[in-house]
């Protein structure tokens, strides 16, 4: 059996994974444009801020690859994908495959400004790459402009806190983290960063750019040393559409696709040809249809549901479901699910919790602050455990495992 | 009102080990633990500590210790600094002073006071790990003649008789007294010892049922908990008539202590004290006990061997005699160091007699009068040590009771609080929260080790003296030696002084 | 593999397990010196105090480890044994964990530092301290 | 007497066996004919011999059966007298009791190495018939009581040997010069058990030495038991009285007790003395289960412990038995009708030197053999 998976992130990983465990034999090929072998993407910004450090980021160990038996072709990417006569073309050459994962993942989108092509020192921030030219430009004397105050616009934001001298975060949204909070809770967060420093200009875009400045739409003109571009991405689908695999268009949001169509099995339309991570779609359960979820854990885990559809092992249907984790200069956030239906707000002196409601389900929460347990409701809204079977009350005031009933205490501690 | 009474006991906190986990806090329900929050500081109420050591025990840290403390009356012989707290104590009250476990009190240990034989040149000693070494001991009357049939097998007369695996049963502690926790480690383990159990007369909770086949069932004044199905429930009955640590009186289980297992068990009303009565009041002479004995045997159609238990007291040896020919098949001696969950001090500590003196007394009485192999003999009363089982048996016991070394198994640290229904370890409670401090799973197997490790000791004492089955020993007195003992005591004891 | 499993019948409430975890985890040899200032460090156990039950919660090492799989620094794998352990080296405390684990059984290390949670003292010893010094067998340490 | 020898004798008494317990360890031998043929008792002497080293002088002796065919109803009372009046105050007690037929010394040679034996006679006696019309005894139980009224009440006398048509011999000093000393080459018998003697810390008393007699029975024994005490005080709770504190004696009365007055079968008395190990009983079909777990609970305190090999001597037939450890040695051969046992082999080999074949006898395993024919 061959095995090819096309990109090197998370995804990938989790289908070697799962092919070796019921597979040692099959060849496995994984091409990449990338140069390094495999690292958390996430870690970019904790790499800056020096949490982490080049050799601490390998997302497995050193010899993961050989251990594998593993072929990675680094800085071969794949140019096209032949689903009728099961061949990738990279770097000129053709390679076959029995079963081929799609991994490719999904790139920084940049709106077209003018005067963008001026800014000698602009970037965007998603690749390891990325962070490491960032490096080599900012010191204690930089002005950062970030554009977009999404999750990756505040952690480059935090990964540069140390390493900047001033830090401005624009946003055509009337705050931050619009994705992943409710207004009240993006207003705490908001606060926490000014207070460290770090100004906002929300509810405007840049116009017009200059070499070292940009001029929003609501006038106010900023300086900057460096430029960050992270208003978001566009999932990788070029192959697989090329090749006639079905991927789902998305005409009011401007993006021409939101992401590659699969089974739950992660199987595309194509023939032997699987996709996973931020590159496809995935069920949300809390809202019960499949839409992207570009976040690290859920690339994991449908990469390694293709590695095992992929080499006879067990499948099944995963519920994924958004969840977001971080700290923003001191402050953590845990996030999950979606804010709809009621909500119940429990604060404390150093936390914000907040709870959503809807037909007798929790359907997400936001926890600023101290929180503790949080994976414990996580896996209520991934279970759709219904509300009337729990103690709620104790559960929003501090999740515990005897809140959800001593039947499901003995049935998952007991022997 | 002046409080007269000073603790016994301080406990001592090292600040540089402890970590305020509160471990301490949250396990001694006497409260003596106390946290200060806003001070953040333990501190401890000595006055409500009994020395149970479940704090020091469960502390992490180690940084505790309870010593006696040094504060002191005038020295005095004869007013004993308890003698004193005793007379505050009934000067407060006006009430009987109540104790729990054995006495205290410093009366001669004869165990102590012998020494047992071993082999040399003339005769091998027996090395029981590479020779069988039996100690399998059957309790009860035995026949004495034998008649052959035509093809050769024999035919006698059969007797209920129990079969131990080695020759130590739990003493009678009642459940109301201890805890089901601790009656469930004591079945489970005499059930994985091959030995028995004794309900004592606080019924059978139902579900020790399944433990039938270890357990002895006893009938006492008081008749708590007796029916039919209880009868037949164990493989003996006992009759108790008198313990050890209390001759003479009954017995008196607090109403608090009466919850609704107990009285479900015991079957009395909720939170009535359970009070047994001093005498059986079907039994004023010894032709009244074998009626007793007779019903017990009728109820259970002949097939159980019926145990009569009395207290060690002056007259032992013509009472036990007597009880030999009432019909009874086994006689348990409880000797004055034996213990009790509750009983009047001053009782305790001075009625009754050594149990090595009575059952010297009673081993000669019987076998004078010819009726010793009428009759089982179980000596119960402060058993410490397997030699201490060795001991008796070569005195003339068939097998031994053992109570306190049994609780102290199962964490007793002999506090001797057992009458306020607080114990810490989870034993001489009835409080829900308290009781699962003893879970049987442990308490089990730690009475299973003690009686496994007993009987390899006496397995090894036996194989010394060039004994290799338990029979040989029974009554063997040649194998003991007096040290320190008077003429009279060894003659009552019927040993020579060693050197002799 | 060998498993540690909880009898909530027979939990005390004590919360030893959760002191001797730090201190397996803090490697000291002299125990007091594992709670410098008193305070207790987070614990990779936790009991808890519901109703009048009690148990201890750590981490069940689960076939389908949702910590592991969600972790984004690659800081939690699968030790010889089986259990889900944390390079600390690794972790940079962004609690993706936390926020995936069903049980609760990873705690925040604190600002900054790595995650805590049970890594069956696979380094210290070979039955968990927990169990090792649960005065109940509330805790016991047995094959599946 | 002078003082000296006053001071030596109270010494030798505070060690006579009665005065102190005496464990022993001990040659011992015997030979059986199966078909009643007379065998020689002076091939007991020689073999013996052979086993020199295993006695050390101060006691030996001998039983015969088969040996006296004049008298083979009457009992033979061998007794040792410290003194004449000892021996009066005897015979007045036998003749009010016994019908004497014959009385005698019994013949003695002098003999280097035996020194200071007694007065040992011997009579012949039948019960009178007024007296047996009386008694409430039995017989046997009757002669047991005479012999215990003389050797307990009458002081300076010593009954060693009580039987019909069998009779012990036995002294101070090695066997085979006790058996000089006896005469022995002038005996026969159908069966002869032999005993010498190394016992360690007594003085040695002419009644001490063995075979120990009672009625019929007589048993020589090598070893040292440990449940001596055990077996003694639930002896005595049926009457016996170990006044001799030996092994031997406590042995003879178990085997009477279990043989004689509960009629127990010599196989199963050897089951109570010897019994197989529970583990082995539990292993065993049901019925033999069931009738050994019966004796070895009913007899429980006359379980013998501790290393023995016996040699009982009763009227038609000789047992041999090892403890059931074996932990002494004890050989077996058969030679024709002759059975012979002993300590050692190299004694059988002395005086049949082709057995057809000889044998260890296991621990607890009896080694029976009785008359083949009537000649009891």
């Amino acid at each position: 059996m061959k095995y090819v998976i096309i990109g090197n992130g998370v995804a990938s990983v989790g289908a070697i994974e799962a092919i070796r465990k019921n597979d040692k034999e099959g060849s496995i090929t994984v091409f990449t444009d990338e140069t390094y072998s495999c690292y958390g993407r996430p870690l970019i910004s904790y790499y800056l801020e020096g949490k982490t450090t080049l050799d601490k980021m390998g997302y497995r160990g050193e010899n993961f690859y050989k251990e594998n038996n593993v072929s990675l072709m680094l800085g071969r990417p794949v140019t096209k994908l032949d689903a009728e006569n099961k061949k990738v073309t990279a770097g000129g050459k053709k390679y076959d495959y029995d079963k081929l994962l799609v991994a490719t993942g999904s790139s920084p989108f940049v709106p077209p400004t003018p005067g963008y092509e001026k800014v000698k020192n602009k970037f965007t921030f998603i690749r390891l790459s990325d962070a490491l030219a960032i490096e080599k430009k900012v010191t204690k004397k930089s002005k950062v402009l970030i554009v977009g105050a999404g999750l990756t616009g505040l952690k480059a934001a935090e990964g540069l806190y140390p390493r900047a001298g001033k830090i401005t975060v624009v946003d055509m949204a009337d705050r931050v983290l619009p994705a992943v909070m409710d207004a009240e809770s993006s207003a705490i967060i908001q606060k926490h960063l000014e207070g460290k420093g770090i100004k906002f200009c929300l509810n405007d875009s840049v116009r017009e750019y200059s070499e070292t400045a940009a001029t929003l739409a609501g006038g106010a003109k900023i300086d900057f040393d460096v430029l960050i571009t992270s208003v978001g991405v566009r999932p990788n689908v070029a192959l697989v559409q090329d090749a006639g695999g079905v991927c789902e268009r998305m005409t009011e949001s401007g993006r021409p696709f939101r992401g590659i169509v699969t089974d739950d099995n992660q199987k595309t339309s194509l023939d032997d040809v699987y996709a996973a991570g931020d590159c496809t779609l995935s069920y949300d359960v809390t809202i019960g249809n499949t839409r992207p979820l570009a976040i690290q854990p859920n690339a994991y885990l449908q990469g390694e549901m293709a590695g095992n559809a992929m080499s006879g092992g067990i499948t099944f249907k995963r519920n994924y479901l958004p969840v977001n984790a971080g700290g923003f200069i001191g402050l953590h956030i845990i996030t999950a699910g979606s804010y709809v239906g009621e909500a119940t707000t429990v604060r404390t002196e150093n936390s914000f919790h907040r709870f959503f409601v809807k037909d007798n389900r929790l359907m997400g929460f936001i926890q600023i602050g101290e929180y503790s347990r949080v994976g414990i409701l996580t896996d209520m809204i991934r279970k759709c455990t219904p509300i009337g079977s729990v103690d709620f009350q104790e559960l929003i005031r501090e999740p515990k495992l005897a809140a959800l009933g001593m039947d499901y205490v003995k049935a998952v501690l007991n022997k | 009102m002046i409080d007269y009474i000073q603790p016994d006991y301080e406990v001592v906190r090292n600040k540089d080990l402890c970590i305020k986990c509160k471990v301490c806090v949250r396990q001694c329900a006497n409260e003596v633990h106390q946290y200060d929050e806003k001070r953040d500081v333990l501190y401890a109420d000595n006055s409500k500590c009994v020395n149970c050591h479940r704090c020091v025990t469960l502390c992490p840290a180690k940084a505790l210790k309870i010593v006696k403390t040094d504060h002191c009356f005038k020295p005095s012989a004869n007013y004993t600094t308890e003698i004193i707290k005793d007379i505050y104590r009934q000067a407060d009250t006006g009430g009987v002073l109540l104790s729990s476990m054995g006495t205290p009190k410093d009366y001669p240990v004869y165990w102590d006071k012998m020494l047992i034989n071993a082999s040399q040149v003339t005769n091998p000693s027996i090395d029981p790990l590479r020779e069988p070494m039996e100690i399998k001991t059957f309790l009860g009357r035995k026949p004495e003649t034998v008649k052959y049939r035509e093809d050769g097998s024999i035919e006698v007369e059969k007797f209920p008789n129990l079969e131990l695996k080695t020759p130590i049963m739990f003493s009678a502690m009642s459940y109301g007294s201890i805890s089901k926790n601790a009656h469930l480690s004591l079945a489970r383990a005499a059930e994985q010892l091959g030995i028995f159990y004794n309900t004592g007369e606080g019924g059978l909770h139902e579900d020790l049922y399944k433990y039938s086949l270890n357990t002895i069932v006893q009938v006492a004044s008081g008749r708590f908990g007796v029916h039919e199905d209880y009868l037949n429930a164990g493989q003996a009955i006992e009759i108790k008539i008198g313990q050890g640590a209390k001759p003479g009186i009954g017995g008196h289980l607090p109403g608090k202590k009466i919850g609704p297992e107990v009285s479900r068990t015991r079957m009395i009303p909720m939170g009535t004290d359970a009070i047994s009565p001093a005498p059986h009041h079907d039994i004023y002479s010894i032709e009244d006990l074998r009626q007793l004995v007779f019903s017990l045997k009728e109820a259970t159609n002949y097939k159980k061997p019926i145990i009569v238990k009395i207290a060690a007291v002056h007259n032992i040896a013509a009472i036990a005699s007597g009880i030999a020919r009432s019909g009874a098949d086994i006689i348990a001696i409880d000797g004055i160091r034996g213990g009790t969950g509750a009983a009047p001090s001053r009782i305790r500590d001075n009625v009754g007699m050594p149990i090595e003196l009575a059952l010297a007394a009673v081993d000669t009485r019987l076998r004078d009068e010819g009726i010793r192999n009428n009759v089982g003999l179980v000596v119960a009363g402060s058993i410490r040590s397997s030699a201490d089982v060795v001991k008796a048996i070569a005195l003339g016991a068939d097998a031994v009771y053992i109570g306190t070394p049994a609780l102290l198994a199962l964490g007793c640290h002999l506090c001797r609080s057992c009458h306020a229904g607080k114990c810490n370890w989870g034993i001489a409670t009835q409080n829900p929260e308290l009781v699962r401090r003893l879970n049987p799973d442990i308490g089990y197997k730690r009475l299973v080790n003690l009686v496994n490790a007993w009987s390899h000791e006496i397995m090894e004492m036996m194989g010394g003296m060039g004994i290799n089955s338990i029979e040989a020993l029974r009554g063997n007195r040649l194998m003991l030696r007096g040290i320190g003992l008077s003429e009279k005591e060894l003659e009552i004891l019927g040993i020579k002084h060693a050197g002799e | 593999m060998k498993r540690v499993y909880v009898n909530e019948e027979w939990c005390l409430g004590c919360h030893l397990c959760e002191y001797w975890c730090v201190f397996s985890a803090s490697k000291e040899t002299h125990f007091p010196f594992a709670f410098d200032g008193g305070a207790k460090p987070p614990a990779g156990i936790r009991v808890e105090d519901y109703k009048g039950i009690n148990f201890a919660v750590n981490c069940r090492h689960c076939e389908d480890p949702l910590c592991l799989k969600g972790c984004i620094s690659g800081a939690l794998s699968r030790d010889e044994s089986g259990a889900v352990c944390v390079d600390k080296t690794k972790c940079v405390g962004c609690h993706t964990c936390i926020a995936m684990c069903p049980y609760g059984a990873i705690v925040s290390g604190g600002d900054n530092m790595p995650i805590k949670k049970c890594q069956l003292c696979a380094s210290r010893d070979h039955v968990p301290q927990c169990v090792a010094h649960c005065p109940n067998n509330a805790i016991v340490f047995e094959e599946e | 007497m002078d003082e000296i020898e006053r001071m030596v004798n109270e010494v030798d008494e505070k060690y006579r066996e009665g005065n102190v317990r005496i464990p022993s360890g001990c040659a011992i031998c015997g030979y059986f004919s199966k078909k009643g043929r007379a065998l020689p008792a002076i091939d007991a002497v020689d073999a013996m011999a052979y086993m020199h080293d295993r006695s050390n002088g101060l006691g030996g002796g001998f039983a015969g059966y088969g040996i006296y065919p004049d008298f083979p109803d009457h009992y033979a009372f061998h007794i040792f007298y410290d003194n004449e009046h000892a021996r009066e105050e005897t015979e007045s007690f036998l003749k009010i009791r016994f019908d004497i037929s014959n009385m005698e010394r019994i013949p003695t040679k002098k003999v280097y190495g035996i020194s200071g034996a007694p007065l040992i006679w011997r009579y012949f006696g039948r019960l009178e018939p007024e007296v047996k019309a009386h008694t409430e005894l039995d017989e046997e139980e009757y002669v047991c009581q005479t012999v215990i009224h003389i050797n307990t009440k009458i002081k300076g006398a010593y009954v060693f040997s009580s039987g019909k048509n069998m009779g012990v011999f036995k002294g101070v000093g090695f066997p085979e010069d006790v058996g000089e000393y006896y005469r022995l080459g002038d005996y026969k018998g159908y069966c002869w058990t032999a005993h010498g003697r190394y016992p360690t810390n007594t003085p040695g008393w002419w009644g001490g030495a063995h075979p120990f007699n009672i009625l019929n029975y007589t048993i020589v024994h090598n070893g040292e038991i440990s449940s001596y005490d055990a077996n003694r005080r639930f002896m005595e709770i049926y009457g016996y009285k170990c006044t001799l504190l030996t092994d031997t004696e406590v042995i003879t009365y178990i085997i009477d007790y279990l043989n004689r007055k509960r009629k127990l079968k010599l196989e199963d008395v050897a089951k109570v003395i010897a019994p197989p190990f529970w583990s082995q009983i539990e292993k065993m079909e049901e019925k033999e289960r069931e009738k050994l777990t019966t004796l070895r609970n009913m007899y429980a305190s006359l379980l013998i412990t501790g290393p023995f090999s016996i040699i009982l001597g009763y009227t038609g037939g000789m047992m041999a038995l090892n403890d059931r450890l074996k932990l002494r040695s004890m050989v077996a051969a058969e030679k024709d009708d002759v059975t012979y046992v002993a300590s050692e082999e190299c004694a059988i080999r002395s005086i049949c030197p082709n057995p057809d074949r000889t044998w260890s006898p296991a621990g607890g395993e009896p080694v029976i053999v009785e008359l083949e024919k009537e000649g009891r």
